[in-house]
C-alpha cells in the first residue's frame, strides 16, 4: 500500500509537470485523437502530450514494455487514471485498437503480431474497427454468413459487416469470419485480422437516429488475406471474441463518464431548467425520477468500484455479469431525464434558438438507444445472467 | 354510447387512414426535414386537408365547417399521426378554431371562421413563455393606448408560429406572473409591426418559433373574449388542445406498435422468430393492454368536449398523462425490439421516437398533469 | 331507449318498496348469504330481501324465466345493478353457481340439467365450488390428472382438486376430470358436476397468508357419478371450461369493487393517514403513487363501460381480453399502495391496537396476491394476448 | 478495501448462516406466531446469540463486546434475516448499545455496556408518535423536576417495546412538535410507574408496542447527551439502525430470491421447467442485477459507519430506500412466481412478505429517504 502512495505522488508529479495547460479542458468530439492514417491532433500541445504520455510508456501501461507498455499493475494503472481525472486531463488517443483488440492480442496472439501491432496501436500508427455483426444477424453473432475461403497461403473473404465504427477512417478492421461452412453456428468461425487499405475493402457510412453517421457498412469482395493474420486457432475465433466482448461490454458500461461533447449532467441541469423553492424542486415528478437517477447512478458506481476490488482480492461474483446490463439502461434512462428536465429546450436539433449544449444533449440522447443495442442487447444480458448466473435451465437456443 | 365509433365515424377513419398514407406518408416528413422547406408544411397538402372539410372539422355548418364533432376531429387526428403528417391541423383547425368558438364575437367569428374552414386563414396560439408549460406564467404585457393596446413580451415554443397568418396572443394586463386574473387573448397578425419570428429547428423536423413582440400596436377589435378575464375560456381551450394532441400521439403509439409487432413476427434469431421469445410477447402484450386502455380514455375524452365538458379537467389531463406515457413506452420499446436497425435514420422509427419527445411537451408533460389530476381530485 | 328509461325508473320505484332499509347498509363478510346447506341469513330482512328478489326473478335477471330468471336483456339487468348500488342494495345471494355454472348450463347443459341445476341455484338450495386446478397442475390446466373410469351407467372419479373455494361448506361442485388417458392433453377432458354428498368425497381446508382458509383441497375416492352429469360431450370438456372461465375473469377484474369488508380506498385512506398543507398531500411520493392509482382505475372503469358498449353494439375488440390483466394488477397495486398510505398502522394483523377496517385492509392485501395467480395468471394472460390478440408466432407450447 | 468482505467477516457469514439455519429456522417463527409466545423470541436463542457476541457485536472489548464492526453486524443481521430470526439484535444490539455509545457518559457506559454485551439487558428505542416515520416529530414532553425529569406523551411502533428492560425515550424538553432543537433522550425502565404498555400484533409475528408515559419520573442521570441536544446524535443513531434494518433486509431479499430461483428450476408447467420461460428468465435476471447493485450499497454503508461517518446520512437513505424497493420487488415476484402454494400459509414465502411490510416502514419508507437523499444532495 505503501508503495501505490509513493506511486501516487510520482504519477502527480509527473502528470503536474507534462500535461499542458490545454489538455487540462473539456474536449470537443473533434478534439479527440485517434490516430491512424486519417488522424491528427488539435493542437500541437495535443501532439506533445501524446507524445510525453507515449514515451512513458502510460498509453496503455499494463501492456508489456516491449510492445509500448509499462509493465505496471491494474492498482498502478487505476491511480493514473485517478490522478488523470483530478487534473481533468484529456485522454491523449482514443481507439478500439488500444481497448479490445490489444488486450485480444496479448491474449491469443502470435508473437508476431503482438509485435506488428501492439506498438503500431500505442504510437498511434494504425486506427482499427471491429466487424462482428453482419445485416440480418444482429444478436445473433453466430449466424454470421462473411466467409473466408482457404486458397492455400491466404483467405479469400468475401461478405459484408455492419456497425463498424467509423470504418471509413480506419487503417485496419479485426473480423469475425466463417471459415467452415459446415461446422454448427458458433464453431466454424475465426478471427482475422484484415489491412483495409487491401483490393476489395470498401465502406458506406450509415445515418443515424442522431443525425450522425458513426457507423458503416464494410464490404469485402474476395479479398486476400494472409494466413498469419488468423488470431488464435482455425475455427476457435469464438474464443478470441468472447474475451474481447468482455472488454467491450466493461466499455459501453463506463462510456458516459467519458463523454466528450458538452453534454449536461442531470443534477447540473436541474438546477438551470427547473424551478427552486426553499431549495427544493418544485416539480415534483421530475424531483423524484433525478432522485431515483442519482440513487442508481450511485449504486452503479459502487458496484464499479466493488468488481475492481474484487478483482483484485481474487473474488468472483456475478457483479461484473450485470454491469453492461446497468450501465446502459442507466446511459439512456439519463438521457430521458435531462430531456424531461430540459423541457422544450431539450427537443432542440439545430440553429441558433439552441445552445450547442442543448443540441448536443438532444443528439446523445437519441444516440443513447444504441447503447442498449451495441455490444449485446439488455435481453441478451439479461439471458446471459439467467444462463450463467442463475443456471436456469434452457428451453432452446433462446 | 361515447365509447365507440358509430359508422359515420369509421367511415371517416378509413377515409383518413387512405388519405394520409396516400398523401403524407411519413417518407413526405423526411422530405420536409431534408430540403429544409421553408414553410414546415406542404400547402397542397394543406389544401386538399381543407377539401376533405377537415380545415373545419369541429366548425359548424353555418361558418362553412363540417360539424363532425371532437370525436371526429379524434379520428383524424390519429390517422395523422400514424404518418406524422405535418400541417396545420393541430395549431389552426384545433388551437385557433376552437379559440374563436369559445371568445370570439359574432363578428369575428363570421369574420375569421370561414377562412378557417376554408384553410386559407392559418392561426397559432403564443402562449408559452418558458421550456415548461406553465399557462399562468405570463409576463408578456398589453397596455391600453387610445384605440387599443400595445404588446409587449417574448413567446417560444409557438406550434406553426413562423408560418401562421395570426397568433393569438396571450398577454397580461394586470396582475402578477402568475395571476389567473388579468390575461387577455389577442389576435396579432404575424406581418404586424414589431413582431419578430425567429423559426426554431427541432428533434421532430416539424414546426415551431420563437417570437417576440416589441411596441406592437393592436385595434381594439382584436381582443377576444372580455379583458383580463381569459383565463374563463384559456382553460378550455387548453383542455380542447391536450385532449386533441393526444389524439395525434395516440396515431404515433399505435403507428410504433403495430410495425414492432409485424417486424416481430418476421425478423428471425437464433433460428426462430423474434416474435416467438416469451420476454418480447409478454411486453408486447403489455404494450397492448396499455394501448386498450388509452384508447378507452381518449374516446371519452373527446366525446366530453362536445357533450359533458364539466369532465373535461379532469379527462384532459389524464388523456395527455396517458398518452404521454404510452408513446414514451411504445417509441423506445420499438426502437430497442428493432435492435441495430431500429438506431438508424433510414428505418421510420426515429422520426416518431422524436417526434413524441416534442409532443410530450406540448401543453404540459406527465408531472404537469398527474400534479393537475391530483389537484382536481382534491389532494 | 325510452322503454330502457321506464324500466329504470320502474326499477328504481320496486326496490325503492322493496329492498329493507337494513340491507341498504355495507355489509360484512359473515353477513353474506350463500346458498346451500350450510347457508344461512343473518336477519329476517336478509331472508326477506332475498325472497323478493327471487319472486321477482331477478336473482338472476337474464336467465330465462322457466328457470327462474327474468327473461330481460343485458341492459335491464345492468340497469338493475346501477339501481342497486345507488341505494347501495346488498347483493342478496353470493355464489358461483349463479355467476359460473349457470351461464355455463343455458349454453351447454341439456334441458334435465338446466331443469335439475338451475332453479335450485337461484333459489338458494344449492351452492357449487369450482374443481379445475389440481395439486401440480397450476396454470397448466390441460395437465389435469383427476379421472373419471366409465364404468357403464357411472364414473368413477378418482383424484384430487385444489383451491376449490369454501368446498367444505358447498352442495355441488362442477369439475374437469380426465375420461381418456391417452388423449392429448387438452383432449379427454370432460366437465361433470359432482354431488359433494356422494361417498367418497371429502375436503380439507388450506389455510393462506390472509390467515383465512377460503380454499380447500377436495379429495375422490372412487366416486359413483351418474352419466347424466356430463356437461357437453364426452372429452369435450376443454370447451365447457373455456366458456366458463370467461365468467371468472370478468369476475377477477370485477371483484374489487365488491369487496364486502370494511376495506378503505386509497383516495379516503390518504385524507385519513396522510398529512395535507394547503389542500395537497406533503408525501410527494405518495401523491405521485396515488395519482397513478387513481388514473389507472380511471382508465380501467371506462374500459369497463367500452366492453359494454361494444358489446352492445357487437363490436369486437382487444379489450375483454385484457381486463383480467389489468384488473387483477390494479387491485393488487391498490392493496399496496393502501399499506404504504397507512405507514406502521397498515400491517397490523389482529388486537385491539388496530382497528377493524385497518385490520381487514391489511388482510386484504395478503388476499390480493391470489388474484393475479387465480383465475389465469398475469403470465398466462400475457400469453392469451400474445397469441389471441398480436397472433405472435408461439414456440413449443409456452 | 470496504467492498469485500474479509476472510475473518466471511468465516463470520458461515457461521452466522449455520447458527440461524439450525437454531431459528423460519418454523420458529412460525412457532412463536402460532403459540402467541409472550416475549415474541426465543430467550434461550437470545442467550446463544449473545455467547456468539453478537449482543455486543459492535461495542468494543472493553465492555465485554466482539468489535466486529458495522461490517460484522451486517454480516449478521444479513443471516439472520435470511431466517426472519426473531431477537432483540436490532432494537437492542444496534439501536441500544449504539445510543450510548453515541450519547452515554462513561458512568452510563461501564453501568450499562457489559450487560447489554452479555444479553442479561435489553434496550428498546420509543421514538415514533405517528404512522409515519418522522423523527423530528415529537410531542412527548419531558419536564425538568428538583432531581430529575418527569415524561408524559405516546409513543408507537416501538420495536422490542413489550419486553425489553428499558427504554430509550425521546421527549421535548423544548421547542415546537417539528423541531430539531429541544429534544433529550432518556433511559426509562419499562417496569417504571406510570409506563403503560401494549403490545401489537402485526402481520410480521415479530415484537413492537404502543407505549404510553403518564407523569414517569426519572432521574437526571438517566440523560443521554446534553439536554435538548439529543438531535446532534440522534440522526447518527438512526442512520446506523437504517444502514442495520437494511442489511437485515438483504437477507430477505437473498432468500426469497434464491428459493424462487430454486423453484424456477424444479417445478414444471406445460412440459418444460418454469425457469425455462424467458419472461421469468428476463424477470429473474433483472432480480440479480438489483441484488448486486444493493450489494455495493450495504457493504460501502456498512463500512462507512466506522471508517467514513460523513457520508453516513446520504448512504444511509440510499441503503433504506434501494433496500425497501428490493425487498418488495423479491417478496412480490416470490409470491407470483410460485403461483398458487405461494398464497399458502403452508409455503413460508409469505413470511418474508409480511415481515418485508413492516421492515419498510422501520426508520423512514421509500418517499422519506428519497426526500432526503435530494435534499442531502442540494435539490
Amino acid at each position: 500500500m505503501e508503495d501505490l502512495e509513493q506511486f501516487r505522488q510520482h504519477v502527480s508529479q509527473w502528470l503536474e509537470e507534462n500535461c499542458p495547460a490545454s489538455q487540462r479542458e473539456p474536449m470537443q468530439a473533434q478534439e479527440q485523437y485517434w490516430g491512424g492514417r486519417n488522424g491528427s491532433f488539435a493542437s500541437e500541445d495535443a501532439r506533445l502530450w501524446f507524445e510525453r504520455m507515449r514515451d512513458k510508456g502510460w498509453i496503455a501501461p499494463e501492456w508489456p514494455a516491449a510492445y509500448g507498455g509499462a509493465d505496471l499493475s491494474p492498482q498502478q494503472a487505476k491511480i493514473i487514471t485517478e490522478e488523470m481525472k483530478k487534473i481533468n486531463a484529456r485522454k491523449p488517443i482514443f481507439g478500439l485498437g488500444l481497448w479490445m483488440l490489444g488486450p485480444a492480442l496479448l491474449e491469443y496472439g502470435t508473437e508476431a503480431q503482438k509485435q506488428k501491432h501492439l506498438r503500431a496501436i500505442v504510437n498511434g500508427e494504425t486506427r482499427w474497427c471491429q466487424g462482428y455483426s453482419e445485416p440480418g444477424s444482429g444478436s445473433d453473432l453466430a449466424s454470421l454468413q462473411c466467409k473466408a475461403e482457404d486458397i492455400g497461403d491466404h483467405f479469400l473473404v468475401t461478405g459484408s459487416k455492419i456497425w463498424t465504427t467509423k470504418a471509413d477512417e480506419c487503417d485496419w478492421i479485426f473480423c469475425l469470419v466463417r471459415t467452415d461452412p459446415d461446422a454448427k453456428k458458433q464453431e466454424g468461425i475465426s478471427f482475422l485480422l484484415i489491412d483495409m487499405d487491401d483490393p476489395g475493402v470498401s465502406t458506406t457510412p450509415i445515418e443515424l437516429i442522431s443525425g450522425e453517421s458513426e457507423f458503416c457498412q464494410t464490404f469485402f469482395d474476395a479479398v486476400r488475406v494472409p494466413k498469419e493474420n488468423l488470431v488464435g486457432k482455425l475455427n476457435e475465433g469464438w474464443s478470441v471474441a468472447k474475451a474481447l466482448l468482455v472488454h467491450e461490454r466493461k466499455l459501453m458500461s463506463e462510456i458516459g463518464s467519458d463523454s466528450p461533447r458538452h453534454v449536461l449532467v442531470p443534477n447540473t441541469a436541474a438546477r438551470e431548467y427547473l424551478e427552486f423553492d426553499d431549495g427544493k424542486i418544485v416539480d415534483a415528478e421530475l424531483r423524484s425520477r433525478l432522485v431515483d437517477y442519482d440513487m442508481q447512478m450511485h449504486a452503479v458506481g459502487l458496484t464499479h468500484f466493488r468488481t475492481f476490488e474484487e478483482k483484485i482480492a481474487g473474488i468472483r461474483s456475478a457483479a461484473p455479469l450485470i454491469m453492461k446490463y446497468v450501465g446502459t439502461e442507466a446511459e439512456k434512462a439519463k438521457s430521458e431525464l435531462l430531456l424531461a428536465i430540459m423541457g422544450s429546450r431539450g427537443v432542440g436539433w439545430e440553429g441558433d434558438a439552441f445552445t450547442q449544449s442543448e443540441i448536443d444533449t438532444t443528439r446523445l440522447w437519441a444516440m443513447s438507444y444504441a447503447m442498449t443495442i451495441a455490444g449485446g442487447t439488455s435481453e441478451i444480458q439479461l439471458n446471459v445472467i439467467a444462463k450463467n448466473v442463475l443456471e436456469l435451465p434452457q428451453g432452446g437456443e433462446s | 354510447m361515447s365509447l365507440v365509433l358509430n359508422e359515420e365515424q369509421r367511415f371517416l377513419q378509413d377515409t383518413a387512414r387512405s388519405f394520409f398514407s396516400e398523401n403524407a406518408p411519413v417518407e413526405a416528413l423526411r422530405k420536409l426535414r431534408d430540403s429544409k422547406d421553408a414553410t414546415g408544411y406542404s400547402t397542397q397538402l394543406w389544401q386538399a386537408m381543407a377539401q376533405m372539410g377537415w380545415a373545419g372539422i369541429i366548425l359548424p355548418e353555418d361558418y362553412g365547417g363540417a360539424d363532425f364533432g371532437f370525436t371526429g376531429l379524434g379520428v383524424v387526428l390519429e390517422e395523422s399521426g400514424r404518418t406524422l403528417a405535418a400541417s396545420p391541423l393541430f395549431a389552426s383547425a384545433v388551437l385557433g378554431a376552437s379559440a374563436l368558438l369559445l371568445a370570439g364575437n359574432d363578428a369575428q367569428k363570421q369574420a375569421l371562421l370561414p377562412a378557417i374552414a376554408s384553410g386559407e386563414l392559418t392561426l397559432a396560439l403564443a402562449l408559452e413563455e418558458t421550456h415548461h408549460h406553465r399557462p399562468t406564467h405570463i409576463a408578456t404585457t398589453a397596455g391600453e393606448t387610445a384605440n387599443g393596446y400595445v404588446i409587449n413580451g417574448k413567446k417560444c415554443f409557438v406550434l406553426d408560429g413562423h408560418s401562421a397568418d395570426k397568433l393569438l396572443v396571450v398577454a397580461r394586463v394586470s396582475g402578477d406572473t402568475n395571476d389567473t386574473e388579468g390575461l387577455s387573448l389577442f389576435l396579432v397578425d404575424r406581418s404586424a409591426d414589431g413582431v419578430s419570428v425567429e423559426r426554431t429547428f427541432m428533434a421532430d423536423s416539424r414546426n415551431a418559433a420563437n417570437i417576440a413582440f416589441e411596441d406592437v400596436h393592436i385595434d381594439s377589435a382584436d381582443l377576444l373574449g372580455e379583458n383580463g378575464k381569459a383565463w374563463t375560456f384559456l382553460e378550455a381551450l387548453l383542455d380542447r388542445g391536450r385532449i386533441a394532441i393526444a389524439a395525434e400521439m395516440m396515431g404515433y403509439a399505435l403507428e410504433c406498435f403495430e410495425r414492432t409487432v409485424q417486424y416481430l413476427k418476421e425478423r428471425e434469431q437464433f433460428g426462430a422468430l423474434i416474435g416467438s421469445f416469451q420476454a418480447l410477447q409478454h411486453r408486447a402484450a403489455h404494450m397492448q393492454s396499455e394501448i386498450e386502455l388509452c384508447r378507452s380514455v381518449m374516446l371519452q375524452a373527446l366525446s366530453a368536449v362536445d357533450e359533458t365538458p364539466e369532465q373535461l379537467p379532469l379527462l384532459a389531463s389524464l388523456a395527455k398523462a396517458r398518452l404521454n406515457d404510452l408513446v414514451t413506452l411504445t417509441t423506445n420499446e420499438a426502437v430497442q425490439m428493432h435492435g441495430g436497425i431500429g438506431v438508424t435514420d433510414a428505418l421510420e422509427i426515429g422520426f416518431f421516437l422524436k417526434r413524441a419527445r416534442v409532443a410530450i411537451q406540448i401543453l404540459g408533460d406527465t408531472g404537469f398533469h398527474k400534479d393537475r389530476y391530483a389537484r382536481l381530485c382534491g389532494y
